[in-house]
């Protein structure tokens, strides 16, 4: 047999990527804009978090100047500017120009996943425009790191056409300056989205966005409040695979494994590691070195197996928080009711992580009708909503009927996952899959602040009714004394008014109905839909459409 | 010839709810009077307290019972509402008018006991139905929908303005609309020996065309499909008063089935009331086994069909006899056919043939 | 008082489509005998062919005409089913006989000429409605849903068993079904003055039970929504044998007012037919403005509604007068009622005052 | 401001992929055991057919032998063994053991797309069992090359742990084993669906598998014809960018412009070459070492912008055809009626591709209701249906109602695409995104068999009532002269019969009514419904459920 057909090869991690862009969200000249400025903005925000900056990030999509003899209507000049603690001078170049090289590999929670999002925006500009991409950062105010570089694909590195020290004017950040080719005209949508809801849930930073018309969009930071930055962590014994012990053992110097336990997982004290050691029939005191490769796959399993582990807990997470939550949602959303609910931290596969959901009824910038609106590492997304596990549990696992909620209500439900490792379906970042641990969560939450809207508009409608009738009683109780006499055939009214007199005096009874009800036990139809729910088998009664609206399926009865 | 021997039967039964819905107004009044919040006692309407009656062979109100009381802030609106509707069907009543169930939605809103829609007030008008133990026709409150009939039946109205007017039945061969007027009207005198009752006006026309009310001395009932019920109790008063048996023809499929069994043991909606029901009622077909046996026309059952089978099944009224085995034929043969169908075979085929088979049939049975 | 005097209109009417219906039979009977394969020719009723005639202020069929022919083999059986039609009606017209839709289409499985569905028979009857220019009544097939009518009106039967025979329409106060004996039945005499149509059945009884038929010397017509076309046919006949004003009053709502439409200018889909609307007639309310003007309890349009007004925008019939401009108002408040709701302001107000008020209103415009 | 918060480190590509493995399909145990199969049993068919091998392969799934004092239940050994070419020892390790080497990197028409699968099902194994993996390949049928390896997957390179020549059966191939953590039980339904399309659009294979259980399915090849094996191609202009244009500029040695372009682009001749520099404002005699970076860009944008180039051709692309896709279809589905549209070569960006689809009626092996059965390149493709183009053409682009099927008809729908790149949306390879050539062209191919059903089912109603009723004429005509006799009242019937004896000549006439019928145009109802339907606007009346099976939406009239 011949062997001339099959011709080995070997490619590059940019080669990749160059070849499969689409993977990464940039598979159309409007789509790419859009993952651009995303992975961009996304990369400042990170970077000024990380340093609790509080973040000013200017970015301006403009038509390149120069080049005469062509048209340049679709080649776009990105350029994002931050203020965070810029990059250090030897890292410039690979951070930006090789792929799989970055800040992004450690186990804490940050926008960016898959440290690639930064490079395949300037690979894309390069494999489009054939324009270097301009870096300039300083991280001590003083001096200006100025560069001008291309990234050689086939070899997956970068190649400095110009590089030069400046003076600095006393601040701090990164700026890149890419040339891409783009459809701003059909990205436009998604990105001023992008911006809005960016703004949303990063109430804490300032941003500024020219478009390529010149229109200033400016959102303003409306909190001092900056989120805790999140710290790295351990890993957790559950998400733990047979890879990462292998080359935890190999790293550590720990004398036993009783120490090599207490030292290297999250969360695992003296007290838990030797109840585990005993339930995997390991002895403490023996060297971890000694672990043949067999007996790392029993470790493994037992590690998994174990429940008596303690979940992880938050600390290397960063979630918005109620305040900071409400606050981004009052700034762009002005609505007339918010409630946000805040899960404990969970976790799935060992990886922790913060359901935070929030509600919101009555936003002039909504339009009627549900919607969703869906966040993961503080980072919108915007596509793909029908495949998200947020929008398989608004769907399929809420009873909205409980919450008497009328169809057209102006609502929208606000989630926001964040994780260590989000997981996300596609390297595009545009959904989550369906981990079962998420999608209670986010059901618990959605629940929680459902039940809440539920008693704020119940109570408006009470307040509301006992406004317009002072008193129920003395609206009611004359009718059926009129009705009654006319009935009975008696001559004068029946003397109702001292009746009328008790209930004034007890005026709390109709002012809070809801609570001070006194034969609650009859009045089923009210509470019902709010007990049990939990455990109830649910009837779902609402689908969403293909544009994310609410309709309602009326149940025909027989 | 029979005659109907309670001659005034109709307006005692007028005179009677007046004075229970009168009862009402004084209990309430009673109450008030003494710085008591009246409450009224009714029998529950939920699905719990549906009981199975196998002796009257209908559905009927369990023991359990829930209190309405005006001292629950809840509660004070229907129970206003409750005794307006009181007030206001007596007044009906007592004037000889009768009222939609559309028309006591709106008319509350001139005594501010306004309703949100018409369930609201169609579930009070069922709650002083529960109350009075009587149907709303006896109070004058009537739904839209109305059937028809024909034959030699002398009537004499009792409405307003036409008491002691009499009428025959055979003098309109379009047939007669069962409204308010007909209802209450007292059965003179009849030559009749039995009572028809078809679910399809086509057939009505026919059987009056084809004069089965002189061949067969019958009163013939259209009852537009299920009957309304003022048709039930229309068809109870005539099965009572004249003393003639009730037979019912439907289409061949398990909604006509379903239709006969409610002129005959009534229907779990109507469980608290025992005047709409006429057990001694025949169903005479379109059975199941009549689509083979007149090899009838037929269209196969939909999943829907044999899905309401299953539950007509698990009913209790059906446990047995022509019922039992009908529903059984339906389901094995998986077919369903129409009155109309005998068409194929001639127009008059249906009274020629098969009316006097099955009335024949239904003697053995 | 005025007095029908075409004294045997129906029977003229009947002989005159079983003339036509002859003809055809003598045509093709003529074309087989010759060795020709027989054809007949109508007007086409494709959308494209309807036009409107805005003198008669209806829909009526262009010039454009279709042929079937037997010699094609698609059309053959079609044709055969039409010539069936014919033999088939004209046995049910000289028998006296009337027959169902859903009669028909059974009926022709014993001639071996069978449908498909009965939307397949229904486009045969049409289409002999089409080439005889007369409505399906005509050669006594109705349709199942009745109407019904009350008032001083002697009338004389012309069915069969029937002749001669005669009725006043006061004589049941729950309303004569418009059935088959009614439509065909002359009209001897009346002390009316005017008709008025309404579109539910709940405000018709309480019209009788008002006495709208003494008070206002009215014949009352139950139109049970949108009226079947028996009921526009003895409309029509109405206004034109004893030459009387017709009023018709629906809910307020843009379907109440298309209701009125098809009753005074006919409807699309009976273009080819001229004795079905009755354009002198007009139409009373509910108007949108008077939802405004006597405060009515109404409900918010749906989007559905508003679609409508916006399609009913386009249609020519809509092009001015009262059409028009109501259909503004409804389209500028948003809003619709019910008849009943008068009921808000007691039973008897639409009686008492709306309709005394609204009959003035309709002599100026 | 301090720097130590920003640490940056490089990953390599297998270390890339083994953080994130739900994008390659490898999310849990059940989806992972799914995905190494397929991957490996496309890699072998792969391999075969370039080859034009009759694809003869063998699967096994077991439980692992050993390992006593643990429970292995869910530890699979899969093995997967081809009869293919072989891989030349030198190749193996890497082949196998590191991520982005392989053979599929030539622009040619192939299963495997990323150059990832099998090396990720190798990964699987490895960070759940800690096993290795054991390659047998034998080249020439004499020696067997015996390989038990494990990746270092930081490195990104092969560990070879055991290596031995052995004497060979007579017979070339490959085998791998590979033990792996995996949930046979909630995988089973998805591997027997997926062998079952296999072998439908493969049916020049044989198949054996072996399941945990030691049940035996065998699927049989039906033919000895195999595809032709696609070639390798030159780049098309309009998929060209500034990338590939660079590298090409870099390796070619041609002189001038227009031979450079004739010698290292598809379908460009002399003729279109000078068309295009003309179009271009190129000199021909130019050389292309001439060429600025601008000039670079430039030269993309014509390559992109010149519409006279020809459509690429199908010559890389090996479509299965007609024929074997219905050899296939009949193998295992049986069906009462089959019919195929194979569409000619299009291009995407200029990628060449062919659409093929076929419709199966009556076959008893589908349940009542439309399915839809979706392959690209010879893959069955089982999951995220909804996300597919495919699926979106049925649901929103077909006017069911024109072809009047009746709504439980017993219908598939096939779809294969076939090409140098197929646009998946994502790595785990389940669905192609909708480009709008590929869109169209599924829909043209669609529409072509629905119209061939319709005048199949059409003709057997015809046929059907003309077998009833040997002459249709005979049966009608009797009855209109009875009736018409009737009507005019004449003493006997009409002289008929002679029209009757002249029908009874024309036989054909009754027996083929679909082509004869003289009036065509009159007979409005039966044609209409195939006629203009490319350019009217279609409504939409048939939804896919959930689940795939088509539901009816009625239109109630006004």
């Amino acid at each position: 047999m011949p062997d001339s057909k099959t011709s080995f090869s070997e490619i590059s991690p940019s080669e990749f990527f160059y070849r499969n862009r689409d993977l990464a969200g940039f598979s159309n000249p409007a789509r790419a804009l859009y993952s651009a400025v995303r992975e961009l903005v996304e990369n400042s925000l990170d970077a000024c978090e990380a340093y609790s900056i509080h973040p000013d990030i200017y970015v301006r999509i403009t038509a390149p100047e120069g080049s005469p003899n062509r048209t340049d209507s679709n080649h776009y000049l990105l350029k994002v500017l931050d203020n965070g603690p810029g990059v250090d001078a030897k890292h410039i170049s690979r951070a930006f120009g090789r792929v799989f090289f970055g800040s992004k590999y450690e186990l804490k929670q940050a926008r960016g996943m898959f440290g690639l999002g930064g490079t395949m925006a300037i690979l894309y500009g390069q494999i489009t425009t054939n324009k270097p991409v301009v870096i300039r950062s300083s991280t001590d105010g003083k001096t200006l790191e100025v560069i001008h570089m291309m990234i050689d694909i086939q070899t997956n590195s970068p190649i400095i056409l110009r590089r030069e020290s400046l003076p600095a004017n006393g601040s701090t950040g990164t700026s890149v300056e890419v040339t891409l080719e783009g459809d701003y005209p059909r990205a436009s949508i998604k990105i001023q989205e992008y911006f809005k809801q960016t703004a949303l849930v990063n109430p804490y930073a300032n941003i500024t966005v020219v478009d390529p018309q010149g229109k200033l969009s400016f959102y303003e930071k409306a909190t001092e409040q900056l989120p805790t930055p999140p710290r790295e962590t351990l890993p957790h014994p559950h998400g733990t695979d047979v890879e990462a012990l292998r080359r935890i053992i190999k790293q550590s110097k720990d004398p036993n494994m009783l120490k090599f336990l207490c030292k290297n997982f999250h969360r695992v004290g003296d007290k838990i590691a030797r109840k585990f050691l005993d339930f995997a029939k390991i002895d403490p005191t023996m060297s971890p070195d000694q672990l043949s490769n067999e007996d790392i796959v029993t470790l493994t399993d037992a590690l998994h197996n174990f429940e008596e582990f303690l979940q992880p807990d938050g600390s290397c997470l960063s979630p918005l928080g109620e305040e900071i939550m409400k606050t981004g949602i009052m700034k762009e959303l002005d609505p007339e009711f918010v409630v946000v609910s805040v899960r404990p931290p969970a976790a799935y596969s060992g990886f922790p992580f913060i359901v935070e959901v929030g509600l919101v009824y009555g936003s002039k910038q909504l339009g009627p009708g549900l919607q969703l609106l869906r966040f993961a590492n503080r980072i919108p997304l915007l596509y793909d909503e029908g495949n998200d596990v947020s929008w398989k549990v608004m769907n399929e696992e809420i009873d909205w009927k409980r919450y008497r909620i009328p169809q057209d209500a102006p609502l929208a439900i606000i989630t926001h996952v964040c994780s260590t490792k989000i997981p996300y379906k596609t390297v595009g970042k545009e959904y989550l899959a369906d981990r079962i641990e998420v999608e209670r969560e986010i059901k618990n939450a959605i629940r929680d602040v459902l039940r809440k809207v539920y008693s704020y508009l119940s109570h408006k409608g009470s307040l509301e009714m006992v406004k317009r009738k002072t008193n129920i009683y003395s609206h009611f109780l004359p009718l059926i004394a009129k009705f009654s006499q006319d009935l009975s055939g008696a001559e004068a009214l029946p003397r109702y008014k001292k009746l009328l007199e008790s209930r004034g005096m007890k005026d709390s009874e109709t002012n809070t109905p809801e609570t001070n009800t006194p034969e609650k036990e009859q009045s089923e139809p009210d509470t019902k839909p709010l007990e049990d729910e939990e455990q109830k088998e649910e009837k779902k009664i609402l689908r969403f459409s293909k544009e994310g609206q609410l309709t309602l399926e009326e149940f025909a009865d027989e | 010839m029979s005659r109907g021997d309670k001659k005034s039967q109709s307006s005692i039964r007028k005179e009677d709810v007046r004075t229970l819905i009168k009862n009402i107004g004084k209990r309430v009044y009673k109450d008030l009077d003494s710085q008591i919040f009246p409450t009224l006692t009714l029998h529950t309407r939920s699905v719990k307290n549906l009981v199975y009656d196998p002796n009257l062979r209908q559905y009927v109100l369990g023991a359990s019972t829930v209190t309405r009381s005006s001292q629950n802030i809840k509660q004070i609106r229907p129970f206003t509402q409750l005794i307006w509707l009181a007030y206001f069907t007596d007044k009906l009543v007592s004037e000889g008018k009768t009222s939609t169930l559309r028309d006591v939605f709106y008319s509350a809103q001139a005594f501010d006991v306004e309703f949100s829609d018409q369930s609201e007030s169609d579930d009070i008008i069922t709650d002083l139905e529960v109350i009075l133990s009587r149907a709303r026709e006896d109070f004058n409150v009537y739904p839209e929908e109305r059937s028809a009939i024909f034959g030699d039946l002398d009537i004499e109205y009792t409405v307003k303005g036409y008491e002691g007017r009499g009428l025959n039945l055979t003098s309109h061969p379009d047939g007669f609309l069962i409204g308010p007027s007909l209802s209450t009207a007292e059965f003179i005198d009849t030559s009749a020996e039995i009572i028809i009752a078809v679910e399809k006006g086509g057939l009505f026309t026919r059987f009056v065309e084809e004069k089965v009310h002189e061949r067969f001395k019958a009163i013939i009932i259209d009852t537009a499909g299920q009957p309304p019920r003022s048709t039930r109790y229309m068809l109870k008063r005539l099965s009572q008063e004249l003393k003639l048996p009730v037979y019912v023809m439907t289409d061949g499929d398990i909604y006509g089935e379903h239709i006969a069994m409610v002129i005959i043991s009534g229907s779990a909606n109507a469980a608290h009331l025992r005047d709409l029901a006429v057990p001694t009622g025949k169903w005479i077909g379109v059975w199941g086994s009549d689509i083979i046996k007149y090899k009838l026309p037929s269209i196969p059952l939909s999943d829907i069909d044999i899905k309401r089978v299953h539950e007509l099944k698990r009913d209790p009224r059906y446990s047995g006899g022509i019922w039992a085995k009908e529903l059984e034929v339906f389901l094995k043969i998986k077919k369903k056919s129409e009155l109309e169908a005998f068409a194929k075979y001639g127009l008059t085929t249906i009274v020629d043939k098969y009316l006097p088979e099955k009335l024949e049939e239904a003697k053995s049975y």
